[in-house]
């Protein structure tokens, strides 16, 4: 197999991981394994997360929003413990404290998920600070929302990437949507990558239904990145379910909807293979049950994992130098003991 | 009247506002065709149309300074803050700009303004999505501070910062949004009034929001004990009813505070300072606070719960108050 | 004389008056009689106040900078009030309260200088806001310095205003300085009118040094201000002292200094009038004169007004239906004396 | 050690820490070729170069943002804001990620970054450049908050704070730059511990920042007639060193509480109920607050004095608190 084949096939198998991953986050979801119901399910974007994903490479930092399950899993997260620390579990990456939207692993460079919309996109300006404070080779790429291109962080984040001409890179999954609001509500303009390149970056603007294609301009902004010009990158894609778990989403019509989700990078993609002939049906099957297992342990895992102690509460707050904020009932008998204390 | 829920008496009392006061208008992130993240606004955009419902960007310092700039010029701007969480964002424009404007202006220009949140735990929203940030606004001079437990105080306290010629920070919960009431029409109290939701002579126990219910709970489980507490609901922060809660003060000579933001500097801290300033000669014991517990909130639904006030703690709080 | 005549000859005068005010400032302070140091003056900026204030009908509404004491006066300010206002004195716009950084008058449209950089702009959304909804012919206008295009909050501003088609405009008054830092140090890009196309406004670039051009690129815009397209301009023009009464600008070279000092609206104009014969030298030592008179009687006026009654610091805060802030010392009386209240 | 100025003692702490850690960088607006608004890190571009002095555009959310990025990823920022006011700006930064970060990722990931600004009235700078607003910052769980007086605490809690693995927000007056002083290396107390400036047996006044110097100033003069102030300057607010105060207040039985930040929801409500916690049986008297106005501070030199404590005030409170 030669090597396009075997990146297409990679792809393909990192697309179908991320949809499966969701579709389980929703099972878990429904038995009740999850710890609430804001969760943000990527599917219909996953080309985003495995294009630019697999332009990164190993020790390059990201910050991701609050739908940012696929990018982590293209980055190689572990689904076990992505799913256990999705239902506030122990074994979670972050032991239950984050959840969904909070989900980060220093050894894979996840420098967080982010619950403020736009909210870790500054962050990889400063990982890119680092980077090149360091004489590190990495870079740091920001994954976010249409919606946080309304923010106007994400415009004094990129004129410091650019002013510094760090090693950062803006990616914007435009789903068309912010929760129940069309970009063309919320945004006057959508030129977004001519207005990148106003702040002195790097722009461009793919359709996500090819992840061949988005790869491809990753590519192509990454080498500017690695050589010292900050770029942007926005990849057009369909939210193919509701903003959360529980929105219908109600505010957009069944025919755009129906429209929306045939933008599939998985099928188009499946359909190329297929089409050219580079994957056999055996191998497709193949690979569909393996991910299908994956992810059935995956939640089960999650299920499995035991509630974090109460009292690890009051932990993390602050390093184990300083003193840990002091429960409040304990506040309340020195208070009553005081004469005796 | 009917059994209504805490969000549509707000939503009433918009719509009631709205139709008396052309000037006012509603804006914030999916507060119009979605019908606002906890629903709200639902349906509003239909009777007043887009003009008055105004669908923003995900921009909370260009809404709230948008906000501002209208109000400074003839509307009343209701603005809409999806997480009182969000405010971080907008903080400039509200505490640098809508509460200064008056004062900075020498009373020249008024922001007459109501800036809406929820705020709280218990939906597993963790650190970002969970707080109850009220401490901040009430440590703002310029700023109103309103802050409804019941429906009643949802609909009243609504439509009288819709009167109010300051920006007015209005606090709801997202674990009220669907409590149960009837609006009680004949006993409203004034703005800035407390209500003392249940008389008692053993201790006075001073809240506000969400935290009112589960006081009431605790009251009803110590009066089984035989210990009588007196409840007061802030209803508002500013201004500040220190005048009720002081007089109960005196007659029970106890006191306890709870609140759901988290203890150093909170709200807790002013309350509690207030009832030593204002009642220390009567005072059996220090005022005690129970209070959210100083930390983020986790998103793990145990330790969530274990991050602000139970009924049982304030149950069992009041009992060591007591010394029972 | 003709209409265009007058109109040089109008501007011609209102930047003398706004030299002339801000000379007198710098007086002020040597003098003592300004309530601290913190004093921006635009001196060098004439232009860019006079050309678009020239642009604007009473009614506008306007936000300034901390740099905004042209502007002001180039809507109407009277000059008494604000040098009163400058001392902190009871006779100033704000009685006191506000000085230099926050002068503000509802009756000329004054919407309030700001002392946060970028602070004001979004008011001027709200109030164009005010104005479309209420079916006026009003528009608002923000002024702002070079600095401000760093801060997030403009690109919130320009999106609201082009997405709800708002009659706003957004001046920046570049002045090549962010305090010591010079634009190209602060901002990746200057393609700043180019930027504001892609957020959805009309976009135009001018420098200072001809008001006339000023004026006509100001015009330009404003008209598609009125009908819908909200506008940014961009006024090229060179600080010509300290950031504040107090820097001595140790940051920029003498060389730059005198080059930039040389791009005077005032003398430029000046010089077109007296060689294009519009005026005799007679009227212009009329004109000096006269504004002289009036900047010194604004100055004594501001020396003899009173301070403020201390207690006035407790008005204001609130509209009098609400509870004035009760002073500290009677809390503290009402805490030793509970036992008998 | 000759005389220095607290501002000298700052930078002297940064160029010290600097030389030894080479993962500190300095960032901010005018920080480098500026000098500093306030001239603390004037000079210092020369001798670390541009990599390390980085001049910053006027993004507060951006640079405070940047900064926490950079403490994640290796580097250890010193970011500062010119004036606390723009905090808000940059609160979102602060408060919902700084320091939030740690705890919300389980403990993986650090954010070792401090957070200079100034505070406090004192040069006509109205109602948004003068504020003090450590309250906020002290309700923020994850936040260490220091707040030196002296030129001793600015060096060391400076440098200490550059050990630290926390986000850690300092807070510099406007009017002490040029405060001049020794720095004591001898008797340098530790991080999170309460220096008692001046023995004294009639009541406990707990200070910090520029109220300690006119706290120390009404002891003296009160001494002139009889009465002794035991003095405290908390130097840092989290961690607070409750235990000092309250073993003073024991001794002697009456506290009063001097803050230039509001009163309301203030730093001096949360000291004001920590003692009355700690030391309620010992108290004679009510917890007194002497505290900045509820107001925005006004740009009149005249009306600005009166919005804080001034000498003459901490001295008649203390008489009325002594009832003399
Ligand atoms: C600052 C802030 N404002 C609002 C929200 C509420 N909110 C969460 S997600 C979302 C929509 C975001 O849209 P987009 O950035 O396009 O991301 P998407 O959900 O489409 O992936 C909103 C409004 C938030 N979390 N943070
Ligand atoms: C939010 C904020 N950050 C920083 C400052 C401090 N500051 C006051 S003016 C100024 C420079 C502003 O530059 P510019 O916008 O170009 O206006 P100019 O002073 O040149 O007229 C700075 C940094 C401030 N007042 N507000
Ligand atoms: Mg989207
Ligand atoms: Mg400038």
């Amino acid at each position: 197999m030669d090597t396009k084949t075997q990146t297409m096939i990679r792809m393909y198998t990192q697309m179908l991981r991320i949809r499966t991953f969701e579709e389980r986050v929703g099972e878990l979801f429904l038995k009740g394994g999850t710890a609430g119901s804001m969760l943000h399910l990527s599917i219909g974007e996953e080309s985003a997360a495995v294009g630019v994903g697999e332009v990164m490479n190993s020790g390059d930092g990201f910050t991701t929003h609050h739908r940012g399950h696929g990018i982590f899993l293209a980055r190689g997260a572990d689904p076990k413990r992505m799913m256990a620390e999705i239902g506030g579990k122990e074994d979670g990456y972050c032991r239950g404290k984050g959840g969904s939207m909070h989900i980060a692993d220093n050894d894979l460079g996840h420098l967080g998920a982010n619950a403020i919309v736009g909210g870790g996109i500054s962050h990889v300006v400063g990982a890119g600070l680092t980077y090149q404070y360091l004489g590190k080779e990495q870079v740091a790429v920001a994954f976010f929302g249409d919606g946080a291109m309304q923010q106007g962080g994400l415009y004094e984040s990129m004129n410091l990437a650019a002013l510094w001409k760090l090693p950062v890179m803006f990616v914007c999954i435009n789903n068309e949507y912010g929760m129940g609001t069309r970009l063309d509500r919320a945004s006057a303009s959508l030129e977004f990558a001519k207005r990148a390149e106003t702040f002195g970056l790097n722009g461009l603007e793919v359709d996500g239904l090819d992840v061949c294609r988005v790869l491809q301009d990753a590519q192509e902004l990454m080498d500017g990145v690695r050589n010292g010009t900050p770029a942007f990158l926005k990849v057009d894609c369909y939210r193919f379910h509701g903003h959360a778990r529980k929105d219908k989403s109600h505010y957009r019509e069944e025919e755009e909807e129906h429209k929306g989700r045939e933008k599939d990078p998985i099928a188009h993609l499946e359909n190329q293979l297929v089409k050219n002939k580079l994957v056999t049906t055996e191998e497709l099957e193949r690979i569909k049950s393996q991910i299908d297992n994956e992810m059935d342990e995956a939640m089960e895992y999650a299920l499995n994992s035991s509630e974090p102690e109460t009292m690890q509460r009051f932990q993390d707050v602050y390093a184990p130098e300083s003193p840990e904020p002091l429960p409040v009932d304990e506040r309340i008998l020195q208070a009553l003991n005081d004469p005796l204390s | 009247m009917s059994q209504i829920t805490y969000r549509e008496a707000l939503r009433i009392a918009l719509q009631e506002s709205m139709r008396e006061d052309s000037t006012i208008i509603l804006m914030g992130e999916d507060v119009g065709h979605y019908g606002g993240a906890y629903g709200v606004t639902k349906g509003m955009i239909e009777e007043f149309g887009e003009k008055r419902i105004l669908d923003t960007p995900i921009s909370e310092e260009g809404i709230v300074g948008t906000a501002v700039g209208s109000a400074m010029t003839g509307l009343r701007p209701v603005v809409e803050l999806m997480y009182v969480d969000f405010v971080m964002l907008a903080m400039d424009q509200l505490a640098n700009q809508a509460a200064k404007i008056r004062y900075m202006f020498g009373g020249q220009i008024s922001v007459p303004m109501v800036m809406r949140a929820q705020g709280g735990t218990g939906r597993s929203g963790a650190a970002q999505h969970s707080q109850s940030l009220e401490a901040w606004m009430m440590h703002t001079p310029g700023l109103l501070l309103a802050i409804p437990a019941t429906v009643t105080d949802a609909y009243f306290l609504l439509k009288h910062a819709l009167k109010l010629s300051d920006p007015v920070v209005f606090l709801e919960h997202k674990m009220l949004y669907t409590l149960k009431g009837e609006i009680n029409t004949s006993d409203s109290l004034s703005w800035g009034q407390a209500a003392v939701l249940r008389q008692g002579s053993d201790f006075t126990l001073v809240t506000y929001s969400r935290m009112v219910h589960r006081a009431l709970d605790a009251a009803e489980k110590l009066a089984e004990i035989g210990i009588q507490a007196e409840v007061i609901d802030l209803r508002t922060l500013y201004p500040l009813d220190t005048e009720t809660i002081n007089s109960s003060v005196k007659k029970t000579g106890r006191a306890l505070v709870v609140t759901e933001d988290c203890l150093t500097a909170g709200v807790s801290a002013e309350l509690s300072a207030r009832i030593m300033e204002g009642s220390f000669e009567f005072l059996e014991e220090p005022v005690l606070r129970l209070a959210g517990e100083d930390i983020p909130i986790p998103v793990s639904p145990s330790m969530e719960k274990e991050a602000v006030p139970s009924v049982d703690r304030i149950f069992s709080t009041a009992k060591l108050l007591l010394r029972k």
